[in-house]
C-alpha cells in the first residue's frame, strides 16, 4: 500500500538534493572545521557556505547566523540565552498561549527561577492581539516571545506589529518561525526581530540541526560552554552535513517558495471542501485568512482524533492530532483550549499538514477514506445525535 | 525493518469490526464511565435474565484501544452469569486482545469499569425494585 | 597527492558501514518519532534499537541513555545539569587541570554562578592522583569530574579509583569518556560512574551526536526544555539518523576494539621510535604506559609547532597541535602546560591522533617528512644551539 | 569545493624556500622581538654602510606566516637606506606577501617590529661610537 503523509508540520523528509550534498560531504570531507589543515579548513569552507546561504534565505548577515542542535535548543538559547543575560534589568516576560512547548517550557522553567511570565491569551481565531502586547509591558519586561506561524493551526500572529512595538518600547523580540520558514515569506529585514528560531527538519532538512538568528549587538547567554565555535554562543564540534543540509534546503525552499506555496494552498483548500461537504458536524480551526498555506485544523464532533488517526492510518494515511506528541498526555491540545475549542471538540481535532510530495489523487483519496472513518466512529459514539439517543 | 505495530492483529480487528455496537432500547443496566475532555468514554448497555447477562451493547469515543476493549468485554460477557462477568478484570480483556501497548493500559480499565457500572446498576434497580416489591408485600 | 589524516583524536571520518545504515535512514523513514502514526513508530523504533546498542556497547540499561547533539553539550549535562539539580547539597566541584574545555568552561561558568571549583594539577606524566582527590572532597562536594582519557596527550587517568572514591564518599562521579570509547574497553559495569559522555564522531560516527550515560536513579537538571524527548533530559526533535549512525558506529567498534586497538599501537610505536630515531632533542608527552594505543604527543625542541603542521601540509600530511583549535589562542596548550611542559616546548608540540584508515606506509612516510620538516625549521631558529649560536 | 589555502602561494613559497635565514658573524644591528610562550620570536641582522643596509638575514620561531614575514621583509630592506627601510609597515610586508589570513596580521607586525629594532640598535650604537669619539677629539 502507497502510503500518504499529511504530517509535514511535524517532520519533512529530507529532500534528495539536500541527501546528496550531504552524503557527498560525509563521503568526501572528514575534517572538524576547528583544525587548521586542510581536512578543517574544508570542513570550515562547508560550514561557512552554508552560513551565507542561510543567512540569505532570511536576509541577515552570516555573522547573525548561529547553529545550534535544533528547533528546540534555538529556543532555548534565545528565551534562556537573553532571560539570563538581561536579569539585572529585569525579569519579565511576554508571551502567548500558543506557543511551542519548545517556548512554553522554557518559560515554566524561567518562573521557577524567579522570573515573572505573562501568558497572553488567543482569539478564538488562534490571534494575539498587538494591543494587549503593548498593555502587558512594563519597565522591567525584557523579552516579548511570539511565534510566526502556530505548528498546530498554522495561524499566523501578528508578528509585524508586535515587533514594531517591541522596538518601540526597546524590549528584544524574539519569534519562533520554525514553522514559517520555506512556507511563507520570510525576511529578518522586514520583521526585524532581535532573535528567530529556525529548524532544518522542517523544510526537508535534516533533523538535529537548528538555526538561531541573533541580530548584530544582541547578546544571550549560551546554554553549553566549551569553546569558540559559533561565536562562543554554541560551542561544541559542528554538525557539518547537517549544517550543509541545511543550507541546501533553505536555498531551495526560497526557490520554490511561490510556486509550491501556491500548489499546497490550493491542495489543502481542495482538503478543506472536500471535508466540509463530505462530512457534517466538522468545525475549522484557526483565522482562515492567517493560515500556513499548508496546514488544516478540523475538529469532527462525537468523535475522539486518535480513533481517527488509527482509521485513516488503517488506510495507509498518516496525519496527527495537534502536534507530534505521544499519548501519554491525554490533555486536549493547549493551543485549542487557548482558542476556546471546548474540550470533547478538541479531543476530535485532526491536523493535515501538505507537503512536496503530496498529490491531487492522495487528497481526493483522504477525504474519501476520512469521510468512511468519521462515520464509522460516530456510529460507535455515545454522543452522536443520530446514533446516540 | 522494526515498523512495530501499534496493536495486535485482534485489536485491529475488534476496531475495524467492532461486535455488539449500540444501545438497547430498554436496557436492565447501563454503566457510564470516562471523561470525553480526557479522551475516553464507554457506555455499556445489558440485558438481563435470571441473573444471565441475554444482550449486550456498547458505544465508545475513544481511541483505538477504547473501542477495541468495548467489543472485546461485549463478547466475554455474552451469555454469563453476573457473577462470572463482575470477576472480569481489565488484564483479562486486554490479554485477550492478545495485549495492548503500555499507554494503552488504561482503556481496558473502561471495559472493566463500565461493565462493573452497568452491573451495579442493574443491581441497584433490582434491590430498588425488590424494595419496591417487599414495601408492596407489606402494604398487602 | 593522497593525503595522510593523523588527526583522529580531533574526528574521525563517516565509515561505510555507518553511511549505510544513515543514509538508508534518511531515504526511507521520513517520521518523527515523537508521531503515533506508522513513519512515527518507525522513526521510534530505530531510535529505540540504536539505544540498545549504545547502551550494550558501554554495558548500561537502553533507559540510561540520553542522546544530546554533542560530547560539549553531554559534558555540560553532566556538569550543569548535577550542579544546578544538587545546589542545595553544596556547591564545591572537584575537576583537574587537563579536562578538555566542555569540561573545564563549563566550571568556569559555574564559578561565576556562586560555585567553587578545584582544578587538581597533574603530574609530569599528567597524570591526577587519587589521593589528592579524595584530600579535597568537602562535606559540601557534589560532583568529581576526570576525564577517562586525554584528547591531547592519550593518559589514561586512574578513574576506577577516583570512581571508588567518590562512591565511598557518595559523591556523584563523572567522567569525560569521549576518547576512551572505541579505543580502549569502557564499561559503566567495571567503572560505575554515575554519568559519562561520549560522542560520535571521534569513533566514525556523524559529528554532532552525543550521548550522556546517566545512572538509573540520577537526577540532573536539563539544559533546554520543551516536551518528553529522552525522558525530559534532552527535549527536542531527534536527530534519528545521527543516532542510528552512532549506534552502528559502536557495534563496530566494539567489534573491533582488540584486533584495531592492537593494530594502531603497534603504528603508533613505531612512529614513536622512528622520531626518536631520526629526530634529535625530542621529548614525548604523557605517561608512555597510560596512553591511548592511537594517540602520541611529542615536543621538537627549537621550533614551533604550527610551522612544523604547515611543512607537514605541503607534503599531504595532516596532524594537529594539542586539541582542535583555532589559531586564535595563542597561549600554549592547558594540558601540556599542566604537565610543567615549559611554554617554549610546549609551543613545539604535535599531536598524533591515528585512526582506522592508517598504514605502515604512511607512517613510514611521516617520520622521513617530519625529520626533514624539523630539521629545516631548526635551520631557520634563532634557538637552536648549532644554528643559532 | 573549497578548501580555501590557508595561505598564498608567495607565502607558502617563501615558507618554503626562506631568503636570507641565517645570522650576520659580525652585525652593525640586530632586533629580537617576540616571545616564544606566545608562539613568535624573531630575529634580524642588519649589515649597514653609509646608511645604507648591504646585508640582512633573519631567524623564526613560528608559524608558516611569521616564516613567511621574515623572508620577505628581508628581501624588502636589502639595498634600502635606513630611512626607506624604516618606514616598511608590517602591512606593507602582507602586501608583498599577497596578503595574509586576519588571524595571521599580527606575524606581519613581528617584521615591522624586528626591523626597527635592528635599525634602532644600529642606531644607538653608532650614536654611542659618536660619543665615544667626540670624547676621543675632547681628550685630543
Ligand atoms: C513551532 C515549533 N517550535 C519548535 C519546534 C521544535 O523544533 P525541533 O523539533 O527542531 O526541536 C517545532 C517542531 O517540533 C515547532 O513546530
Ligand atoms: C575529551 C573531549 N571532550 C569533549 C569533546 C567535545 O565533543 P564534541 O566535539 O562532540 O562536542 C572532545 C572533542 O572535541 C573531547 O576530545
Amino acid at each position: 500500500m502507497e502510503k500518504i503523509y499529511l504530517d509535514n508540520n511535524a517532520t519533512t523528509p529530507v529532500r534528495k538534493e539536500v541527501l546528496e550534498v550531504m552524503f557527498d560531504l560525509y563521503r568526501g570531507v572528514p575534517g572538524n572545521p576547528s583544525s587548521i589543515h586542510f581536512f578543517g579548513r574544508q570542513a570550515r569552507g562547508y560550514v561557512d557556505e552554508a552560513r551565507r546561504k542561510v543567512a540569505s534565505t532570511i536576509g541577515a548577515e552570516p555573522s547573525e547566523i548561529i547553529f545550534t542542535g535544533g528547533g528546540t535548543e534555538a529556543d532555548n538559547l534565545a528565551i534562556q540565552g537573553i532571560a539570563f543575560s538581561r536579569q539585572e534589568k529585569g525579569n519579565h516576560i511576554i508571551t502567548q498561549a500558543t506557543e511551542h512547548n519548545a517556548v512554553l517550557h522554557v518559560c515554566r522553567f524561567l518562573e521557577e527561577q524567579g522570573f515573572e511570565v505573562t501568558y497572553l491569551p488567543v482569539s478564538r481565531e488562534g490571534l494575539v492581539d498587538p494591543a494587549e502586547v503593548e498593555r502587558s509591558i512594563r519597565p522591567e519586561t525584557i523579552l516579548i516571545t511570539v511565534m510566526t506561524a502556530n505548528n498546530e493551526t498554522g495561524v499566523i500572529q501578528p508578528v509585524e506589529e508586535i515587533g514594531e512595538l517591541a522596538r518601540v518600547h526597546r524590549v528584544p523580540f524574539h519569534t519562533d518561525a520554525i514553522q514559517a520558514l520555506g512556507k511563507i515569506p520570510f525576511s529578518v529585514q522586514a520583521l526585524k526581530p532581535d532573535l528567530a528560531s529556525f529548524s532544518a527538519h522542517k523544510v526537508y532538512g535534516p533533523k538535529g540541526v537548528g538555526v538561531l538568528y541573533i541580530r548584530s549587538g544582541t547578546r544571550v547567554r549560551p546554554l553549553v560552554y566549551g569553546g569558540h565555535h559559533e561565536g562562543g554562543n554554541r560551542p561544541g564540534t559542528e554538525n557539518v552535513a547537517g549544517i550543509v543540509g541545511f543550507g541546501r534546503a533553505c536555498e531551495l525552499a526560497i526557490d520554490e517558495l511561490e510556486t509550491e506555496g501556491e500548489r499546497l494552498r490550493l491542495l489543502r483548500d481542495r482538503l478543506r471542501s472536500g471535508i466540509l461537504e463530505k462530512i457534517p458536524n466538522v468545525k475549522r480551526n484557526g483565522a482562515p485568512d492567517l493560515l500556513l498555506p499548508n496546514t488544516l485544523n478540523m475538529s469532527f464532533e462525537f468523535v475522539e482524533g486518535e480513533g481517527i488517526l488509527l482509521g485513516l492510518e488503517t488506510e495507509g494515511i498518516a496525519a496527527s492530532t495537534g502536534s507530534a506528541c505521544t499519548s501519554d498526555e491525554p490533555e486536549p491540545s493547549h493551543v485549542l483550549s487557548a482558542m476556546g475549542v471546548p474540550g470533547v471538540l478538541a479531543q476530535g481535532s485532526i491536523r493535515f499538514s501538505l507537503g512536496r510530495e503530496n498529490t491531487r489523487k492522495e487528497i481526493d483519496y483522504t477525504i474519501t477514506i476520512l469521510a468512511g472513518v468519521v462515520r464509522r466512529l460516530r456510529e460507535i459514539s455515545p454522543f452522536h445525535p443520530e446514533e446516540g439517543s | 525493518m522494526n515498523i512495530e505495530a501499534p496493536y495486535s492483529d485482534k485489536v485491529m480487528d475488534h476496531f475495524n469490526n467492532p461486535r455488539n455496537v449500540g444501545e438497547i432500547e430498554v436496557p436492565d443496566g447501563v454503566g457510564m464511565v470516562g471523561n470525553p475532555v480526557c479522551g475516553d468514554v464507554m457506555k455499556l448497555y445489558l440485558k438481563v435474565k435470571d441473573d444471565r447477562i441475554t444482550d449486550v451493547r456498547f458505544q465508545t469515543f475513544g481511541c483505538g484501544a477504547a473501542i477495541a476493549v468495548g467489543s472485546m468485554v461485549t463478547e466475554m460477557v455474552k451469555g454469563k452469569t453476573l457473577e462470572e462477568a463482575i470477576i472480569i478484570s481489565n488484564k483479562k480483556v486486554a490479554e485477550a486482545l492478545d495485549g495492548l501497548p503500555p499507554a494503552k493500559m488504561h482503556c481496558s480499565l473502561l471495559a472493566e469499569d463500565a461493565l462493573k457500572a452497568a452491573i451495579e446498576e442493574y443491581r441497584a434497580k433490582q434491590e430498588g425494585m425488590a424494595d419496591v416489591q417487599s414495601e408492596h408485600h407489606q402494604e398487602d
